[in-house]
């Protein structure tokens, strides 16, 4: 398991900044996530499997699509991990498979949800566009 | 010139056999200042020693050169050897030629051709050398103990049983420290104050021990064996001679609404007060902040109770001078503040307590008289959440938490958690740990009867966030064995805080020039092999300020560090080592570059008149070495830019001949 | 210095007293050994060495220097490696800056439980300044024999 | 603002000789010629009437001489700081070379001085008279009569790269404060580190080959007023008298710009001095730059009691070896 996609598990620690071998597995991070619930890998987790190069199940996970980047676990880390850096890296490295998840102007219409702010889809928008 | 005799040792075959010790010994015949070169084949056997012996009587030798085996082996034995032939033990020099030579090398030509400019080298060496006494200076047997708290006491009583006279410092009204607001003790769980309190007993009435209590270290001048201690006896209002300590005033006295800082603000005190009931001295102080009487002169009520009339309400802060052979820091520790976790709502809620506070709350002693209440509503509490490492092993962030284990809060919240479950059987117990460490006798044993005997929840897991919801506390937390986040309705939250040294340290080690790491806990002068004493000679530290530390390993220190003090105080005169730095004045700046590299303190300095060579007198700052603080290091010999600053025994001119005779 | 037309350099190098000189002596304890021009001067610390030296062993002859001390941290007058590690990383520094090869001159930590450390660095230190040949640029012909 | 000129400077001094704020001024006088300003203690109004100048060519740091002068008697010295001058006052009271109470301290602005070398260069040798209006120098030489050069044509490369225009310190202020400047100083330094090994060697050997041992630079340089110079001290195993071999040339230059490190302003006097015109200050610069690589920037003398970078350390400091390559590669 160890060096199983070391080089996807270089990417993530790069594109997070952080090091997730300070972390010292107290779990603050799962204690604080106000998204746990929702989530099938929590915070502690991420960091865990992203340093053992155990990352394909993250990359279908729902947990990250479920991070509300509210940073609250980056907040009171003790180690100064930073696990929400790591969920977002990990989203990132999907969104970054070019085409893969392509999102057309044309197709927002018929997602348009009258609650949703419109900050969200313009962000949708950047994000999936490519 | 000196008359240098050479002596090439054998050792046996050891060198023997790789070099030729005869041709080494003919070879260094012919350098300048040798007068008597011989082999032998063990130097260090009586024999040998004889060899020597007779050879500095028989040619009047001024300096000797034994090629044998690393100094480090018998440098001393040599010294001696010329001590007892009547020559300066300093004028002896080793050249290594065992170890660093016959022992690394095969080849008998380049060993012997090695040898011969090692001998070289040091012949060039001892040409320079000059005969060194070591500094004596006097001790003062007496000495100062910093800190009235378990360690302070321990030290001070074990100095004083060795018939050493010992004086305690302590800023608090009354000696006892952070032990005396402790309940019980791990592992044994015997009551602090009932094992505190004699030896606090037994201190005050020793006549061996002055107890300066409210008092502080206000300067420190001097060296080991002569220090020269301020003490600033603050002014208590109260005569000590006088006040018999009844408390008839701390009863009658108006103010009522100080917070008492001994129950940690949980309740209230007057302004007049003594501590707690066994404060030693027991002796009432006034609270400049708080008596109406000091603050608008309207009042007086404790002056007229006072039958001892012992009340002074002009009393003014004393200083004391006094001389101290040694100084033992035991200044102690404190828990961080809690302020800045805001996630544990430790301000937002009177039902988040710290260890310390629960330790009161718990106290027959304390502000419930024992019972646990919840200081909100003074409910008995049915669910307990016990959180460890508050602003322990922190990395990165030291505005808010330390980066070290804090050490005692495993054992002590094992240690509550234990009792709770004891006292009231009908109470949910729960510790969130990181992981439990409890490498001590009978410390593990202790932990596993809180989960197994006690029934204490204890989760692996941290706290993520506390939110005070109308009268219970909603404790959100991570289960990482079970991978579940946790939500606990808790009446009683206690937060396991780091502890840190005393913010007093700081100014003190200025004054000592004792060293301090980045957390501010004094730096032993060695990390395993002097662990009590301070870089700086002469200061000693006991307890939690050199490191976490819990009650038996605080007294072990003490201990140490007492008979480290006894080792000082027993000697009429301290010996220095000869070779240390010496500044000459005609050439000294005056710059201080030297002083700030001093790891000891040693360079001090004043201004001397000079006769500059247009007739004028100058008067400038010049820099001398307190021969009895310089370990001879040298690191202010190159930081001196005039190179005013030499090394006795390791002098300029000294390596610069080795060096020479090496590159010949 | 030529030795039967080889050129064997000779290495100056300062060890303080408490661990590199312990050191080197367990490398002779252990019998590890190292090349016969290294000679060792013995200071209480590193911090004693002064720059001075060093250009006094090149000016008379040496091919490399070297100053040993005890692991930051674990001085035995708690500071004195801490100083020099910053002298000496200005002074090669600037060396360098000169045009001098700065595999001349080096500074090596080394405890006194640390022969086979001792040894391993004399022998590549040797061979390092062996490569650069003579010391050319640094050298008074007057001290030259 | 307009620049201070000569007669300013002699109406401030005699003024602080004449209302008793110090008992003598040290400022500027002419030397044997126009350009060789030298330093100088006045004692009276009158010798200040007759003899102080202040121009272009008082590149002269004044800063150095307090040392002795503040001990001779007890009144105060004044004395004129241009503000590189004051960056070595600092430095010198940090290492505590004189008294400050026996010092008051004129600052004043300075726009950067002439270099009488690159005059030299455009007007030739033989230089009879020189004198300059703010804007422009006239020469007048021996061979080829008067000319007139362009003062920016001839300002010296220190102040072409000057740090800092800021006076740090002073009791009394003449002219702008100044600011402290973003200067591509370090940029022939830089270059050097870029050349090889061999080139380095090859650059520095034709400079210090040239060294005739005057020991201006020591002389001149105000981190230089040790009691007594190792250089001069039988005892002190560096003492060497002359450059007999190319071995001392180095030895000299090396040993004083390590003396002087951490604790050199670079106010560049070492360079104005050199008869031979050798860039001394790029060595001292060249420990500036490592410095600030290696344990943050340092500006020695930009306040009083700074501890020096060498006798300072963190735990975590550079190590030698890394810092050799760093200080080569470093070349942003």
């Amino acid at each position: 398991m160890q060096n199983k996609n070391s080089s996807l598990r270089d990417e993530i620690i790069r594109i997070s900044g952080t090091n997730p071998r300070k972390c010292m597995l107290c779990g603050k991070c799962s204690a604080t996530c106000p998204a746990f619930d929702g989530m099938d890998y929590a915070p502690h987790q991420f960091v865990n499997m992203i340093e053992n190069g155990n990352i394909e199940p993250l990359l279908n996970s729902k947990s990250i699509y479920q991070c509300l980047s509210c940073f609250a676990c980056l907040e009171r880390c003790p180690r100064t991990v930073e696990p929400a850096k790591l969920i977002e890296a990990v989203r990132l490295s999907v969104i970054r498979k070019q085409g893969a998840n392509h999102l057309k102007p044309d197709n927002i219409p018929a997602l348009l949800d009258e609650d949703l702010p419109q900050q969200a889809i313009v962000s949708a928008m950047r994000k999936y566009n490519k | 010139m000196q008359r240098i005799g050479v002596f090439v040792c054998w050792c046996g075959s050891n060198i023997a056999g790789t070099v030729d010790v005869k041709a080494v010994a003919e070879a260094l015949k012919n350098e300048p200042g040798v007068v008597f070169s011989t082999d032998y084949q063990y130097m260090c056997s009586q024999a040998g020693q004889d060899i020597i012996k007779n050879a500095i009587k028989e040619h009047n030798l001024s300096g000797i050169v034994v090629c044998s085996c690393s100094p480090r082996m018998h440098e001393q034995t040599f010294r001696k050897t010329a001590q007892a032939a009547g020559l300066n033990p300093y004028m002896v020099e080793i050249s290594n030629i065992r170890e660093q030579c016959s022992w690394v090398h095969k080849d008998m030509e380049k060993g012997t051709e090695k040898a011969i400019i090692l001998g070289k080298a040091a012949i060039a060496k001892v040409n320079l050398n000059a005969p060194l006494t070591p500094g004596e200076s006097p001790v003062t047997k007496r000495a100062l103990v910093i800190g009235g708290g378990i360690a302070g006491i321990q030290t001070a009583l074990d100095i004083a049983d060795a018939g050493f006279p010992v004086d305690i410092v302590e800023t608090k009204p009354t000696i006892g420290g952070k032990m005396a607001q402790l309940d019980k003790t791990f592992p044994t769980l015997d009551c602090a104050a009932c094992i505190l309190t004699p030896k606090m007993v037994d201190a005050g009435q020793s006549d061996k021990i002055r107890i300066f209590s409210y008092s502080e270290v206000s300067q420190v001048k001097g060296f080991v064996g002569n220090f020269d201690v301020t003490i600033k006896k603050k002014a208590r209002y109260v005569k000590e001679d006088l006040c018999t300590g009844c408390g008839l005033c701390t009863e009658k006295c108006p103010q009522k609404k100080v917070p008492n800082e001994f129950n940690l603000g949980m309740d209230n005190r007057r302004a007049i007060y003594i501590p707690f009931a066994q404060a030693v001295p027991k002796v009432a102080t006034i609270d400049a902040d708080y008596c109406t009487m000091l603050k608008s002169g309207k009042c007086g009520v404790c002056s007229k109770v006072c039958t001892a009339g012992a009340i002074d309400y002009t009393q003014k802060d004393e200083y004391i001078e006094e001389k101290y052979g040694a100084i033992v820091v035991a200044t102690g520790y404190n828990p961080i503040s809690m302020d800045k976790f805001d996630e544990y709502a430790y301000n937002q809620s009177k039902d988040v307590i710290t260890s310390l506070e629960f330790e009161r709350l718990t106290n027959a002693a304390g502000p419930t008289a024992g019972k646990l209440l919840r200081p909100s509503d003074n409910k008995h509490p049915h669910t307990i959440v016990f959180v460890q490492c508050v602003g322990s092993r922190c990395a990165n962030c030291a505005e808010k938490g330390k980066e070290y284990c804090s050490k005692i809060c495993c054992m002590y919240t094992a240690k509550h958690a234990m009792l709770t479950r004891d006292k009231y059987p009908d109470t949910d117990v729960y510790v969130f740990y990181i992981d439990v460490r409890t490498p001590g006798k009978s410390f593990d044993e202790f932990y596993r009867r809180a989960v197994e005997e006690y029934g204490v929840h204890y989760i692996k897991g941290m706290v993520g966030k506390i939110a005070p919801e109308g009268d219970v506390l909603k404790v959100q937390a991570s289960d990482l064995i079970n991978n579940k986040q946790i939500h606990i309705d808790a009446d009683l939250v206690v937060l396991a805080a780091a502890i840190e040294p005393d913010k007093s340290a700081r100014p003190l080690a200025t004054m000592l020039t004792a060293s301090m790491d980045t957390n501010d806990f004094f730096t032993e002068a060695h990390p395993k092999l002097r662990p009590v004493e301070s870089p700086t000679a002469g200061v000693f530290l006991s307890g939690a300020c050199q490191g976490p530390k819990d009650i038996p390993e605080t007294v072990a220190q003490a201990g140490a560090a007492a008979s480290k003090v006894i080792g000082l105080l027993a000697k009429d005169k301290l010996m220095g080592n000869p070779c240390v730095a010496h500044s000459n004045e005609l050439m000294c700046n005056g710059c201080s570059s030297c002083e700030r590299v001093c790891p000891y303190g040693a360079i001090t300095y004043s201004d001397k008149e000079f006769r500059m060579p247009d007739r004028t007198v100058a008067i400038r700052r010049v820099a001398s070495v307190n021969e009895a603080v310089c370990q001879g290091c040298g690191a202010c010999t190159v930081a001196c830019p005039s190179g005013a600053m030499d090394l006795k025994g390791f002098a300029n001119n000294q390596i610069v001949a080795e060096v020479d005779a090496i590159c010949k | 210095m030529q030795i039967n037309g080889e050129f064997k350099p000779l290495i100056v190098a300062f060890c303080c007293n408490w661990c590199s000189y312990a050191g080197a002596d367990l490398a002779g304890n252990n019998r590890l050994a190292y090349p016969e021009n290294v000679k060792i001067i013995k200071v209480p610390c590193s911090c004693r060495v002064n720059p001075m030296f060093i250009l006094r062993a090149f000016q008379r002859g040496a091919d490399g220097v070297i100053i040993c001390g005890c692991h930051p941290g674990d001085c035995h007058y708690t500071s004195g490696n801490y100083y020099t590690r910053r002298r000496m990383s200005l002074l090669f520094s600037m060396l360098n800056f000169l045009g001098i090869e700065k595999e001349r001159t080096r500074v090596e930590w080394v405890s006194a439980a640390e022969g086979a450390k001792f040894a391993a660095t004399m022998n590549e230190f040797t061979e390092a300044v062996a490569a650069l040949g003579e010391n050319k640029r640094l050298e008074d012909l007057r001290c030259k024999r | 603002m307009q620049k201070i000129n000569s007669t300013m400077l002699i109406e401030k001094a005699a003024q602080l000789l004449e209302n008793g704020t110090a008992d003598r001024v040290l400022g500027w006088k002419k030397g044997e010629f126009d350009y060789d300003i030298t330093p100088a203690v006045f004692n009276s109004v009158d010798q200040i009437k007759k003899e102080f100048v202040f121009g272009d060519f008082c590149g002269a740091n004044l800063s150095k001489y307090l040392v002795k002068e503040t001990r001779k008697g007890d009144g105060k010295v004044a004395v004129f700081l241009k503000p590189c001058d004051t960056y070595s006052f600092n430095q010198l009271l940090t290492e505590k070379r004189f008294d400050r109470e026996k010092v008051y301290a004129v600052g004043i602005s300075c726009e950067g001085m002439a270099d009488i070398f690159k005059v030299k260069q455009i007007a030739g040798d033989g230089i009879v008279s020189v004198s300059s209006d703010g804007e422009n120098v006239k020469v007048e030489t021996l061979y080829d009569g008067e000319k007139t050069i362009k003062l920016s044509d001839v300002i010296a490369e220190r102040c072409i790269n000057c740090k800092s225009r800021k006076c740090v310190a002073y009791d009394e202020l003449m002219g702008e404060e100044g600011e402290i400047i973003d200067s591509d100083r370090f940029d022939m330094v830089s270059k050097i580190e870029s050349m090889s090994e061999d080139e380095r060697f090859g650059f520095w050997q034709n400079e210090l080959s040239k060294c005739i041992r005057c020991n201006a630079c020591r002389n001149v340089c105000p981190a230089c007023t040790c009691e007594k110079c190792v250089f001069d001290n039988p005892d002190s195993c560096a003492q060497n008298k002359a450059p007999a071999d190319s071995f001392e040339e180095k030895m000299f230059h090396i040993i004083r710009a390590f003396h002087v490190a951490g604790r050199c302003t670079d106010c560049g006097e070492c360079s104005r001095v050199c008869p031979q015109n050798i860039p001394l200050h790029l060595l001292n610069r060249k420990f500036i730059k490592d410095i600030d690589t290696f344990y943050g920037e340092y500006q020695a003398g930009a306040q009083v009691g700074s501890r020096a970078p060498l006798v300072d350390y963190t735990e975590g400091d550079i190590e030698p070896g890394e810092a050799v390559m760093k200080g080569e590669s470093e070349n942003a």
